[in-house]
């Protein structure tokens, strides 16, 4: 394993850090619970917007934290959960008086972790609202299993309910307006490589050199399926089919169309992926009206990518279209 | 011969340096089939209890679970935090603030975790998650009460080692492993191993 | 080799055309020859001022087309510079009547083609002139070499020309402010493992798994010593004293530091390095007071990362705060 | 027994078939001490040049060097695309518009294709780069100047043979080669290699 770290154990907080040198003027960033919060919470009279979960995603969640997105991110150690204590401590933080949002990736994890903090936050007398996002359409049978994981859709999620909650949505509107983005946002990934855990010390499966694993989440467990690499093409097809299964698309439907590196694939490879799905979605008559191009919710140095397709309506772009402020996405600002 | 708060804080240490040595197999184990973290959170909550009691151990053994739940709450994280933190808040709630634990008091403070995990995880047996090795250790635990804490200890151990084992073969259901589907089939669940590690630990250093 | 491509013949063209898709707002990119220019090209009155050079160092350059920034990018195929009837084009395409700047990394390749290039553009009229960037202090002994080569350094320079182009500076101008800060501007940069160009299929150099290239250029040739990898700290270490050999600053003296990803390297490391940077500059005095943290310059998936530090002084400053909006740069608007 | 316009061409697409089938051997060299793209990039060009040579095959050997020239310089790239864009822009003004080459000619296009890449490339013999092939290239094909076209030709051919071989032990000092120092020796030049390439197809293929 060769890694930029010092420490296995001291990464999360190393890299803290770095994100406080590097955005000190956005972030607040706080160790022992860790939390990264706005430099300007609380915001008073605005619904805080907070979300969390292992690290090793980044930019998710700690480079979304600002203006017209999250209030506070909750970084737990690489792949794990954040504990009930950092959440209940990024609410006191973030309160601004009305209220607050977990926004929760459905991980069993995540969810035991999140259900705690809600019951502490309640207790200290914050009304808390969580919404759990479960976009990932590689997980079927949810029956037999933990249920769909929340994967690329976080970021979107974040951003829309982010700007809701800027422009002065309360509660009751921010988590209504989630659970509609929740339901429809879907996506599906793929890898060519594993990624290395700096506490495991190895990777997290071992690939064929002509094998890519179909339908992986975002912490290196291995996919559904093992299959042939293939073609961009083929590969775009893989993952684009399974979510326009889900996602009942008419044409002339107006889509988000976000193409994902999930860390280690080059910029090139992935506009060349977008390239083609933009072709693919145009055939089918459905419409790309906005679309996201880059590494924001990766797995470590996994090479791979993911589609994300969320269906637009008015409200949903403009949203959109707010201003932003964060590390990882800005415009408006 | 009853179990005091000390044993009950011995018995943790004794799980700390177990959890330590295993650390890397439980990385293992949860890499195979989850995200190769189990050993590593586990180990960061036990070393971080420890450092707890070296400042001071609570005077009955309800306060010594209660302290590993909140410190395994506040440190370990992922699925094993909330629910060994929910098992270890159960068991220490079901003592009571008794000086010295007896069989039976072991036993329902054993039953009690189960019942924590499962309201908190919603696991049935067979789902290849701990409750696999601790389901078979609560009923070996409450046949064997009429015993020593030892008897009662050695009991749950034993049948929780072959509950972990049972998992091998099983399809997850809960958990990350879930997401593997069949792919799951033929591997230790790691949460499983741990809770079979705990309760082997236990039984060794119970009094 | 596996990649998210079709064909690495038209892995350049197929991830222009993904450009093109996502950025459509921004950028006009044209095929045959292939040139990515500002969708308002051209700017009457404006220096246009143009780079380019080799693919597979995404976003660099055609990420950074657009307000504020470059006016065209010229992609070559995959590290290997453009030809130069793309430059040609470009010019033709962004003259706005104020002449035309170009911004040339020093390699042999790039600066034997856009010297070409310089000639044609002349003959067609417009006033041209060509600042050759090569801030890597990997390179020594520049008699006995090809000379430094051009790195990291480059997107500072486009930023900080673009926003005087865009202000109104005129060609004079701009091209002394190109020089100064190539003066000013100094990179050093490191690899932990290799990258494989598509045509080639194989890893540009092997390394062994505790060794580290150190002084790589941003094209998978092999660096100028191979070391034990060691921790961030040392990384860190290893590639600033370098830097601050070559570029003496003083106590007091103010800098921007950029912390480069070749690509591969996930964030979570280069939030990492980057905090140990800000320590130990912060130790000798020096003062940061704008940073850029990110894979900006890569060189496809290759893990590892590099540091540029330019030495600021208030234009500089006030030029790199100017707004800005292209894929991979924005802000101010 | 001069050479003419379809002599030159058909000696281009000789070359074109063989740096089609050196790709991957200078790609190789050039991952060695450079960025590997240097049989690619040849490949690229010699295929575009066949291809406007199938369109339309200009009157003279100079019309036939100049499109070579034009061609290469803008589907090449990189280093190579302008220092062999130059040698064969070079080599056509040095032939004017003679319908046939005679040796004297063929050996005055070579020198002043030198000079072209001289004039570029500011490189010297010595400094690990496709002057240590051409260069004693030229030298033999100058001495060998009274002889036949074929005579000059094959006398190039061993001499940049045996000059791209002295690049094995230098140290580069142009091109990319150059940023590795001392670790540059004990490779063989790519561009000397691809000289020496052409140069060999160029008298297997001549009149
Ligand atoms: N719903 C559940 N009920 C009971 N146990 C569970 C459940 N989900 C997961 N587990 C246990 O947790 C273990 C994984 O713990 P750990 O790796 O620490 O957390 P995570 O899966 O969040 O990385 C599994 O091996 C399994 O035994
Ligand atoms: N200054 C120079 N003068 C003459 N030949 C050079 C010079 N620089 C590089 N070369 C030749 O070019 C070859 C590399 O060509 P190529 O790989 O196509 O370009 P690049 O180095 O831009 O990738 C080298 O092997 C060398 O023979
Ligand atoms: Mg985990
Ligand atoms: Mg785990
Ligand atoms: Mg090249
Ligand atoms: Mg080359």
């Amino acid at each position: 394993m060769k890694k930029i770290i010092n420490d296995p154990s001291t990464v999360v907080a190393d890299a803290l850090r770095g994100l406080a040198a590097a955005h000190g003027d956005l972030l607040d960033v706080r160790h022992d619970p860790a939390v990264v919060l706005r430099a300007d919470a609380p915001v008073p009279r605005k619904v805080a917007v907070i979300s969390g979960g292992g690290s090793g995603h980044e930019p998710l969640h700690g480079g979304f934290v600002g203006r017209g997105m999250l209030d506070a991110a909750c970084p737990g150690a690489v792949f794990t959960s954040p504990t009930p204590d950092q959440v209940q401590d990024a609410v006191a933080r973030t309160d601004g008086g009305a209220g607050a949002l977990l926004i929760v990736k459905n991980y069993t994890g995540d969810v035991l972790n999140f259900e705690t903090a809600a019951e502490l936050a309640a207790a200290d007398g914050v009304e808390v609202r969580t919404v759990v996002i479960d976009d990932d359409v590689a997980v079927q049978d949810s029956t037999y299993t933990a249920g769909r994981r929340g994967v690329g859709g976080t970021v979107l999620l974040e951003k829309l309910v982010g700007a809701a909650a800027e422009r002065g949505v309360d509660l009751d509107g921010c988590e209504a307006l989630a659970r509609r983005v929740v339901g429809q946002v879907r996506s599906m990934g793929l890898a060519l490589t594993p990624c290395t855990v700096p506490h495991a010390g190895e990777p997290s499966f071992t690939l064929g050199e002509d094998e890519m694993e179909l339908g992986i989440g975002i912490h290196g467990e291995p996919g559904r399926r093992r299959v042939p690499a293939g073609t961009a093409d083929e590969m775009v097809r893989a993952l684009l089919e399974p979510i326009l299964e889900d996602l009942p698309l008419a044409e002339g439907d107006r889509v988000l169309l976000f193409t994902n590196s999930m860390g280690g694939t080059p910029l090139i490879e992935l506009y060349v992926a977008h390239g083609i799905a933009e072709r693919l979605l145009a055939e089918r008559g459905i419409r790309v009206e906005r679309r996201l191009v880059g590494p924001y919710v990766t797995s470590l140095e996994m090479q791979g990518m993911s589609l994300t397709l969320l269906k637009l309506d008015d409200e949903l772009v403009e949203l959109w279209d707010a201003p932003v402020h964060t590390p990882a996405l800005r415009w408006g600002v | 011969m009853g179990c005091t708060a000390a044993d009950v804080a011995d018995a943790l240490r004794a799980a700390a340096r177990v959890v330590a040595e295993h650390r890397d197999e439980l990385v293992r184990l949860d890499r195979e089939i989850g995200d190769g973290d189990h050993g590593e959170n586990l180990n960061r909550g036990f070393a971080a209890l420890v450092s707890k009691l070296d400042e001071n151990v609570p005077a009955s053994p309800g306060g010594v679970l209660r302290l590993a739940a909140t410190t395994l709450i506040s440190t370990v994280g992922g699925a094993a935090g909330p629910l060994y933190g929910t098992a270890f808040l159960r068991a220490a709630t079901s003592v009571g603030d008794a000086a010295e634990l007896d069989a039976e008091a072991v036993a329902g403070a054993l039953s009690a975790a189960l019942e924590g995990v499962v309201a908190r995880g919603k696991a049935e047996v067979g789902d290849k998650t701990m409750v696999d090795a601790l389901t078979p250790a609560v009923v070996a635990a409450r046949a064997a009460a009429s015993g020593g804490v030892r008897d009662v200890l050695t009991a749950a151990a034993e049948a929780a080692e072959m509950g972990a084992e049972s998992t091998v073969p099983l399809v997850a259901r809960k958990g990350r492993a879930s997401y593997l589907g069949e792919r799951s089939a033929g591997h230790l669940d790691p949460g499983a191993r741990s809770t079979s590690l705990l309760l082997r630990t236990f039984a060794g250093g119970a009094g």
